[in-house]
């Protein structure tokens, strides 16, 4: 038992310790910090996988803390969900650490490494620790680090509004956790997400508030709409490595992570709140990638639909059916999989090619070709095509939301995919096979550190799309058992409406490229014939000016209200300050009218006063 | 007989000569005419004692308080007299109002 | 009885001679009839040395010095004119304050001296009765006249004056 | 009783009386008298008390504790005057033989009126006090002391009138004017009414509100280190002082409710009117005047609760306000001296040119503003305990929340005369003679001790009752 | 243990007299010597902490109508004594370079070590009158300190300060003196678990916010931040301001049985303060104006822990005391190296310091963070408990409030780094500090980190107060 827990404090404490170490090398020595990087992060994945083996084989680990008062029940419970997260986790850390060393624009590497391992430790003990609080505390921490990951990667202004952007979405949606968990500790008194789990919360008085607040932390670190706004400007701005580490990988696990721990494991949710939760889902999958279809850019077009495929997890997982979850959670580690990758392609290209707008790229396929196989295979799953691992996470969620009955969700679902589909024919159509642009005529295929990790990620799209039956019977059935699901009949590959259906949102996806592109004749235009549709270009007009944007209505409202509040202060401050003294003043100033100087004046009052005095005083009554 | 009627009679007049030297304290600019009333304010003062005393026939301690009363009467009207010649050499006059520098 | 009004009436009329009399001399003149009216007073009250102070002192020495210093002053009083409106009104609210005080004073007064209590110790000469009772004021009154002399001094000190000129 | 203190104002009468036979010309010589005179008697007072403050043991104290503290703080400022006019060079404005001769005569006067134990003759060393007070302001011949001593003259004669009006109704039912007889007979309505009328006499004399018209022009009039000897100790002396010693014969009459009202709104009046008329002024003596108004109405307030405590609390915050206004005023003669001006507008900055000025001046300011550990704020705090403990809780709670007003001006008055910029006419301005400043840095260390160690101070204060 | 307790009010008191006679014979030798009583002080104060569960020294000097100095060692005291000097103690290294090139240095120190020493006597003062007293004379020694800058306007703030926090102070001497009418007693372990009328316990609570610059006395607070940036540090963030939450905690916390709507009403006032100080801050464009405001937030903080009425929020109301303390006496101290080297206190014309003097960015950075309330540093503890208390209130107009007064606090803080440095450079390159300054800073940023990894050791001690000492609500 004592080496298995060692084996899980592994992930979390052997990153810190190297992050702390790393930060004290110096910049100048070569391919330490990337080694010690990858061997890390190596070593964090094995014994990662070796917990998840130990877990569902034999039972939970636990591991206690010493702590006082509040603080005296933390501790650590790795049950197969967690280890299934725990692997995701380190094996995105090994393949960043990886992929990191010949990223350009990633800033000193030391910081880089530095901050990839902080990252890696807290992101493992945010998904470990069975204390809320705990969890809180390694999950709030990760705002510093995401700062500072977008802050190294350039000088710019506009980088750094774009940190600080996320830095206060993130920090303020942290406040709002903290104090659900709080309230959740309050209305269970206790923290332990075993022990609420052993009976379950509902959705009435302070729980409604809790869950809610809850559920503005998950979204906000899965990056769902409507908090989903600071990743395509982080797209924009910072570099691929840290696109494909944190906002397509870990920021998802850990979010979809914890809405399905609250959502399944510490609630039982009622109707309204399960239709709230759907709406949210499917709202994030049309309006990302409506906003993803149309744009120009190589890794801002991939950050929006790094927040539409978010959509379908939050759809499946509140279906609150064994398929819809098992979907969600699929689709998590999936979506992971496949959008770590076409970042990473992004970023080769972006690194060969100096560039990642979509006007000046253009048949890439010859020059790089494994990037652009690589870059086909994902963005084939991405888009559901059948036999990739996308399409079966899919098929799940769709199965998951036809079982509730509700088939709006599902039609919107549908639209999203065709979207999806457009928009990667559009892209992989401009940037691999477009007739070249003169600007890049001697691109080289991009170096090995990137090429393997880009290699490895497209194998398991298509392993898991393939073998869909094994990551469902090794990672995803224990999760949901851990959840107190059981299993239904889930995995393999068979005919039926759903794939029928597929195949139909794939010819529409076609028809409307070669319709759009028919018109156009540049592939990066394919998309203008719904850009600027009649009433759309206004709505895409607005929606890039930022109105639908909550960070920007927020901080309207602030500016509003901090003004008012300056106010009041300035009152109170006139209060204590400026009316006493004028009031003191005015008192003063006539009261000293009567000293005239007069002699006559003064003996008068002195002797009348004197007269009051002696006939008040001599008035004793008998 | 006359021991009950004379106290209130005599303090009758000393508020009579009292009101004479205040009106006269109170009204006038003639510095000098000020002096006056306080003369005459402090003559009532000293019927005063006396009236008691003889009210209580304790008339020899009235009387020896009299004549300390008469001692100090006269070095305070001399020092005010020395203060308005003092004042007269400096101001050239002797108009009470001419005393206005000092207000507020 | 009517002695003692008789001379109360010689020293209210001197008094407000005194004070509404146009020139300061004869207003000096009037106090000086004052004091013998109040002598007067003391006498007729069994106070003999009282009287005798008062009329040496009072009327003699208080009057030369007054007179003195009207005369120091003489020709600034001629041309010092204030208006003698509140002179002439004057034995108007005289009368006035007159009325009201006879409705109030000697009732309440009457009341006071029947709470007085009688003593008599009045059998001592008044020289031994000083000396004996009042001890501690003959130390105030060397204070009192060692005090003035230095006053006068201190008043009438022409150095300062010379220090202004230059 | 008389007699155990009697040498304290028979010597310094004696050596005034000498003074112009043994120095005519010799003006050094004088001083030199004058100060010996006074340190002797001021030596000698502070070792009896310091004899009963070392042995801590209240039971010991047989003699009349009241008058010798009042001594002691009589003794004390006048020490100081006399040791800050040596140095201060009144020679060329004013005679100093008769200077000094005045203010030994006003000190034996103010000893005399402290020990005698007869009210008529309080009356009589008051008005002795009251000539040479005005003599003394004159000192140098400006109008402005003209003025004032003319004001005060006129002003605070009616005092003198309804004094000898209240012993005239004392004597129908005295058979003498002994304070013990008073005190006897103080249960007699006739007692109250005289003494009532004395009492306002005396609130006359000492300017409480609605009689302080004389106050600050006197004190703003008169020659600088003057006005430090009356605000000091004359006015407290010739005013304060007698209505505390007369609320300490009537403590036990069931018949002084009307004084006490009377007294009570006097002295919140002043405590009030003092304050808030202080803050518009441009004057600095004048500030101080206005203040010391104020800080009388305390003590009438202590003094009206007709208490043991409220009397305790009264003569201490009377000893506690004579050091503290000393040393302002002398402060201000300081700073007179050195800028030829008074006027607030005019001084700016001096806090670098004359930092013990500034420094004992703050000292004085917050122990005047009952600043904690101090002693101002002990006496305060006595006079608030007194009043709430006999139940005059308004008055109590008015009076304290008042003293925010005083720490305002005082903060304001320190700001405009020792802080800011200084103007280029005072670049050559050089701090006052150490000469000058003893007295000030001495009288602020009582200050301070006096609070630190009020344990003790009080122990024997209890005995004056 | 009596003479200890004696020794660390004495020395501190007595001290600073000794400082002008150091400052005749050389300026070093002063400027060494207020360190070395501060040091003392703080190494007495950390003994008598580690000692001062189960043994009850107290040391009396008896006054007249008991009003007895009597200073008594409890954990809540030695806590708070041992947190102030800490602090100053950092304050006061710094200030040896910090103040070198300005006038009345002497008069700085005395009243420096004078502050402080009251601030000791004052939490160890067992009766209230002389907790009155040590009040009086710390608002006597900020008024100099603030005053520290002799021109008009700068004097006119420390009068200002000076009025506000006497005028409450007063209000509170008159509620003192009606439990000392009503009880006969105000010495506090006399009064113990008595119950306190209504009236008094207002009055007190005005003269607490006026020290701690609560509505509606909050603003002489921002107002004073014209002093030099140690004395700020020290009034602001360390010492004055933690006055009123101490006198709460130890009158209203430790002593008397509060009354429950005592507790509303202050939860109510530091919410509506948290919102208007929050606001005020994200308009200010003062640094250290800022930095105030932020204090005055941080404070309504404190008190919602010391006021939520449960022992677990009163723990965390003193465990906000203390990383409060550490995190804002940084921030000040920083503004004072950036205050000093670029001349100006108007963020809009600063930007881009970062490359400049990344140390202090670095300080500046971990102690903002501390106050934002992220782990792992120790604000985040202190802020999950204070609201875990404001919780179990079960108000959720209390809660709302300071949830947005907390994201206000992100906010202006945010806002304050990236303006000062961030943003584009607009002066010519200020240099980073002296040694000693940056080494004090980064000293606070990280004892505040390290005081978060550790957080076992102070939680345990505050909860071990709380549980022993508070005396609940009624």
């Amino acid at each position: 038992m004592n080496n298995i827990q060692n084996l899980l404090i592994i992930p979390i404490l052997l990153p810190l310790i190297s992050a702390i170490l790393i930060l004290l090398t110096r910049e100048k020595t070569k391919y330490l910090k990337e080694f010690i990087g990858i061997s890390v992060t190596l070593i964090s994945l094995l014994s990662a996988i070796t917990a998840l083996k130990y877990v569902n084989s034999e039972s939970d680990i636990i591991i206690k803390l010493q702590g006082i008062g509040i603080l005296s029940s933390l501790q650590f419970k790795i049950d197969q969900l967690s280890a299934f997260l725990l692997t995701g986790v380190s094996l995105f850390s090994f393949l960043i650490s990886m992929y990191g060393i010949s990223v350009k624009n990633k800033g000193e590497s030391k910081i880089f490494y530095f901050l990839l391992l902080l990252t890696q430790s807290q992101a493992a003990g945010a998904v470990t620790s069975d204390n809320l609080i705990l969890m809180l505390f390694f999950w709030e921490s990760m705002i510093i680090t995401l700062y500072l990951f977008i802050y190294i990667s350039g000088e710019t202004n506009q980088i750094r509004m774009t940190a600080l952007k996320t830095f206060l979405i993130n920090g303020i949606s942290d406040i709002a956790l903290m104090i659900g968990i709080i309230i959740v500790g309050y209305i269970t008194s206790t923290f332990l997400i075993s022990e609420i789990s052993s009976n379950k919360l509902i959705i009435a008085g302070w729980g409604t508030l809790a869950y809610i607040l809850l559920l503005i932390g998950a979204l906000t670190k899965a990056g769902a709409f409507p908090f989903h706004t600071w990743i395509p400007e982080a797209a924009l701005n910072s570099n691929a490595a840290f696109m494909a580490y944190i906002p397509a990988a870990i920021d998802k696990l850990l979010g979809i992570y914890f809405l399905a721990r609250i959502t399944l494991h510490l609630y039982t949710l009622n109707h309204t709140m399960q239709l709230i939760v759907m709406s949210i889902g499917a709202i994030t999958i049309i309006v990302a990638v409506m906003m993803a279809f149309v744009q120009s850019d190589y890794k801002r077009l991939l950050s929006y639909h790094a927040v539409s495929q978010t959509g379908y997890m939050i759809l499946g997982i509140s279906t609150l059916n064994p398929i819809g979850i098992a979907g969600g959670l699929f689709h998590m580690i999936n979506h992971a999989v496949y959008k770590s990758c076409l970042f990473m392609t992004s970023g080769a290209v972006e690194r060969q090619a100096q560039t990642n707008d979509l006007t000046k790229l253009g048949g890439l396929f010859k020059k790089m070709p494994i990037t652009a196989i690589c870059f086909i295979i994902a963005a084939a799953s991405i888009s559901g095509i059948a036999p990739f691992n996308g399409f079966f996470s899919k098929e799940l969620v769709y199965k998951g939301t036809l079982l509730t009955g509700y088939t709006v969700f599902f039609i919107a679902a549908e639209i999203g995919s065709i979207l999806t589909l457009a928009s990667f024919l559009k892209l992989g159509h401009n940037v691999y096979f477009e007739k070249p642009q003169s600007s890049i005529e001697n691109v080289k295929e991009a170096p090995l550190s990137m090429l393997i990790p880009m290699v490895i990620l497209a194998t398991i799209c298509i392993v898991f799309g393939f073998g869909a039956h094994f990551p469902i019977k090794n990672l995803i059935s224990p999760a949901l058992m851990s959840l107190g699901y059981v299993e239904g009949e889930l995995a393999g590959f068979h005919f039926d409406n759903l794939f029928l259906i597929s195949l139909v949102v794939i010819l529409i996806a076609l028809s409307n490229h070669i319709y759009g592109y028919m018109k156009t004749k540049r592939a990066y235009k394919a998309s203008d014939h719904i850009h600027y549709a009649p009433i759309l270009s206004q709505v895409y007009h607005m929606a890039e000016k930022g109105y639908f944007d909550l960070y920007e209505i927020f901080r309207k409202i602030f500016d509003v209200f901090r003004r008012i509040l300056f106010k009041t202060d300035r009152t109170f401050d006139s209060i204590i300050d400026k009316i006493p003294s004028k009031i003191s003043n005015v008192i003063s100033v006539s009261l000293s009218k009567i000293n005239t100087g007069s002699y006559s004046l003064y003996m008068f009052f002195i002797i009348f006063f004197a007269v009051v005095y002696v006939i008040y005083l001599g008035g004793i009554k008998w | 007989m006359s021991m009950t009627i004379n106290y209130p009679l005599d303090w009758f007049f000393i508020s009579i000569l009292f009101f004479i030297g205040a009106y006269c304290m109170i009204v006038s600019r003639n510095i000098i005419r000020l002096l006056i009333g306080f003369e005459i304010i402090s003559k009532s003062a000293m019927i005063a004692i006396i009236a008691s005393g003889q009210h209580t026939n304790a008339i020899n301690l009235a009387q020896s308080l009299i004549i300390i009363m008469i001692l100090v009467e006269v070095v305070v009207i001399a020092t005010g007299l020395a203060l308005i010649v003092k004042f007269h050499n400096k101001y050239q006059t002797i108009d009470i109002k001419k005393l206005m520098n000092l207000k507020g | 009885m009517i002695i003692y009004v008789l001379i109360y009436l010689i020293i209210i009329g001197a008094a407000v001679l005194a004070v509404i009399s146009k020139k300061l001399i004869n207003s000096a003149i009037m106090l000086a009839v004052l004091s013998i009216g109040v002598s007067l007073l003391f006498f007729s009250y069994e106070a003999p040395w009282a009287g005798v102070f008062e009329l040496s002192v009072c009327a003699g020495l208080i009057t030369v010095i007054f007179i003195s210093a009207v005369s120091l002053v003489k020709q600034d009083d001629e041309e010092f004119k204030e208006d003698r409106t509140k002179y002439k009104i004057f034995p108007l609210i005289l009368m006035a304050f007159i009325v009201i005080s006879s409705i109030f004073v000697p009732d309440y007064f009457m009341k006071i001296s029947s709470f007085a209590v009688y003593v008599n110790n009045s059998n001592e000469s008044i020289g031994k009765f000083i000396w004996l009772y009042r001890g501690i004021d003959i130390i105030g009154q060397i204070t009192i006249l060692s005090a003035s002399v230095f006053v006068i001094k201190h008043i009438f000190f022409k150095k300062s004056d010379a220090l202004e000129e230059k | 009783m008389v007699i155990d203190f009697l040498s304290y104002s028979l010597i310094p009468l004696f050596s005034a009386l000498a003074i112009p036979f043994i120095a005519r010309k010799n003006t050094r010589l004088v001083e030199v008298l004058t100060n010996i005179t006074l340190i002797a008697g001021f030596i000698n007072v502070s070792y009896i008390l310091l004899s009963y403050l070392i042995k801590n043991d209240p039971n010991i104290i047989t003699i009349d504790i009241f008058s010798l503290l009042m001594i002691f703080i009589i003794y004390l400022v006048g020490l100081a005057i006399t040791f800050f006019s040596s140095n201060y060079g009144i020679e060329n404005e004013t005679n100093p033989i008769s200077y000094y001769s005045l203010i030994l005569i006003g000190v034996s006067a103010m000893s005399s009126i402290v020990i005698t134990q007869d009210i008529f003759s309080l009356y009589v060393f008051v008005e002795a006090l009251s000539i040479v007070s005005f003599a003394l302001i004159t000192s140098n011949n400006s109008e402005k002391s003209i003025e004032a001593s003319i004001k005060y003259f006129f002003l605070t004669f009616p005092a003198s009138v309804l004094i000898i009006f209240g012993i005239s109704i004392l004597l129908l039912n005295n058979p003498n004017l002994d304070f013990l007889t008073i005190k006897d007979t103080s249960s007699k309505m006739l007692s109250i009414i005289g003494l009532s009328i004395i009492i306002v006499g005396f609130l006359i004399k000492s300017g409480i509100v609605p009689f302080h018209f004389w106050t600050p022009d006197v004190y703003q009039g008169s020659y600088s280190p003057i006005s430090a000897f009356l605000a000091g100790i004359i006015t407290k002396t010739g005013g304060i002082y007698a209505i505390v010693k007369i609320a300490s014969l009537i403590i036990n009459s069931s018949l002084n409710y009307y004084l006490s009202k009377i007294l009570l709104v006097s002295g919140l009046l002043s405590v009030i009117i003092g304050a808030f008329l202080a803050m518009v002024q441009k004057d600095f003596k004048r500030i101080l005047a206005y203040s010391s108004i104020s800080q009388m109405g305390y003590i009438i307030l202590a003094a009206a609760t007709f208490t043991p405590l409220g009397i305790i609390a009264a003569l201490f915050h009377i000893i506690n306000h004579a050091t503290f206004k000393t040393v302002l005023f002398l402060n201000s003669a300081c700073v007179e001296k050195q800028t030829q001006t008074t006027s607030i507008d005019e001084l700016k900055g001096l806090e670098h040119k004359m930092p013990v000025t500034s420094w004992t001046s703050i000292i004085a300011m917050m122990a005047t503003a009952g600043i904690p550990p101090l002693s101002g704020f002990w006496s305060k705090l006595l006079v608030i305990v007194a009043l709430w403990k006999s139940g005059n809780t308004f008055y109590a709670v008015t009076a304290l929340i008042a003293s925010i007003l005083t720490l305002a001006y005082f903060v304001n008055l320190q700001k405009k005369v020792f802080f800011g910029k200084l103007p280029e006419k005072f670049d050559t301005l050089k701090e006052a003679k150490a000469q000058l400043l003893i007295p000030v840095v001495v009288i602020s260390a009582i200050i301070i001790f006096s609070g630190l160690f009020f344990n003790r101070i009080y122990s024997y204060l209890l005995k004056i009752i | 243990m009596e003479s200890l307790v004696l020794k660390s009010v004495l020395i501190p008191v007595l001290g600073p007299f000794l400082l002008p006679i150091l400052n005749k014979i050389s300026k070093d030798l002063r400027n060494i010597g207020a360190v070395l009583i501060i040091a003392m002080t703080f190494i007495l104060n950390v003994y008598l902490m580690n000692s001062s569960f189960g043994n009850e020294a107290k040391y009396v000097i008896a006054f007249p109508l008991g009003f007895d100095l009597i200073l008594k060692l409890d954990p809540l005291s030695a806590f708070m004594a041992t947190v102030t000097s800490l602090t100053s103690l950092v304050i006061v290294i710094y200030s040896i370079d910090y103040i070198s090139h300005y006038p009345n240095q002497t008069e700085y120190y005395i009243m420096l070590v004078l502050f402080i020493g009251s601030m000791i006597g004052l939490v160890y003062s067992d009766n209230l009158m002389w907790m009155y007293i040590f009040w009086e004379i710390t608002g006597f020694t900020s008024w100099r300190l603030v005053g520290f800058f002799r021109n008009d306007k700068d004097v006119l703030k420390a009068n200002k300060t000076i009025l506000v926090t006497v005028f409450g102070a007063i209000i509170m001497l008159v509620g003192i003196l009606m439990i000392y009418i009503k009880e006969g007693t105000i010495n506090m372990s006399d009064l113990r678990s008595k119950e306190i009328a209504m009236l008094p316990a207002f009055l007190i609570l005005a003269g607490i916010f006026s020290k701690s610059a609560i509505l509606p006395f909050s603003t002489w607070l921002p107002d004073a931040g014209v002093a030099p940036s140690t004395v700020t540090a020290l009034l602001h963030a360390a010492v004055l301001v933690k006055i009123g939450t101490f006198a709460y905690a130890k009158i209203f916390g430790t002593t008397f049985i509060t009354p429950v709507e005592l507790n509303y009403t202050v939860l109510i006032i530091t919410g509506i303060t948290a919102l208007v100080s929050g606001g005020a801050a994200l308009i200010e464009n003062d640094i250290k104006r800022i930095i105030a405001y932020s204090t005055i937030s941080q404070l309504s903080f404190i008190f919602l822990g010391l006021a939520s009425g449960t022992k677990m929020a009163f723990a965390g109301g003193l465990l906000y005391i203390l990383m409060h303390s550490i995190a804002k006496a940084s921030l000040f101290l920083c503004a004072g190296i950036i205050e000093q080297k670029t001349h100006t206190k108007d963020i809009t014309k600063m930007g881009g310091l970062i490359k400049t003097m990344p140390l202090t960015a670095l300080a500046f950075a971990l102690s903002s963070f501390s106050v934002m309330g992220l782990p792992p540093f120790g604000g985040f503890f202190a802020k999950f408990i204070v609201f875990k208390g404001a919780i179990e209130t079960n108000d959720i107009l209390i809660i709302t409030m300071f949830f947005i007064g907390s994201i206000l606090t992100i906010l202006y803080l945010s806002r304050l780094f990236y303006k000062v440095f961030l943003g584009n450079e607009k002066l010519d390159t200020p240099t980073e500090g002296s040694t000693t300054m940056v080494v004090s800073v980064l000293f606070l940023g990280l004892l505040g980190l390290f005081l978060g990894i550790l957080v076992n050791y102070p939680l345990g001690f505050t909860d071990m107060v709380s549980q022993i000492m508070y005396t609940g609500v009624k």
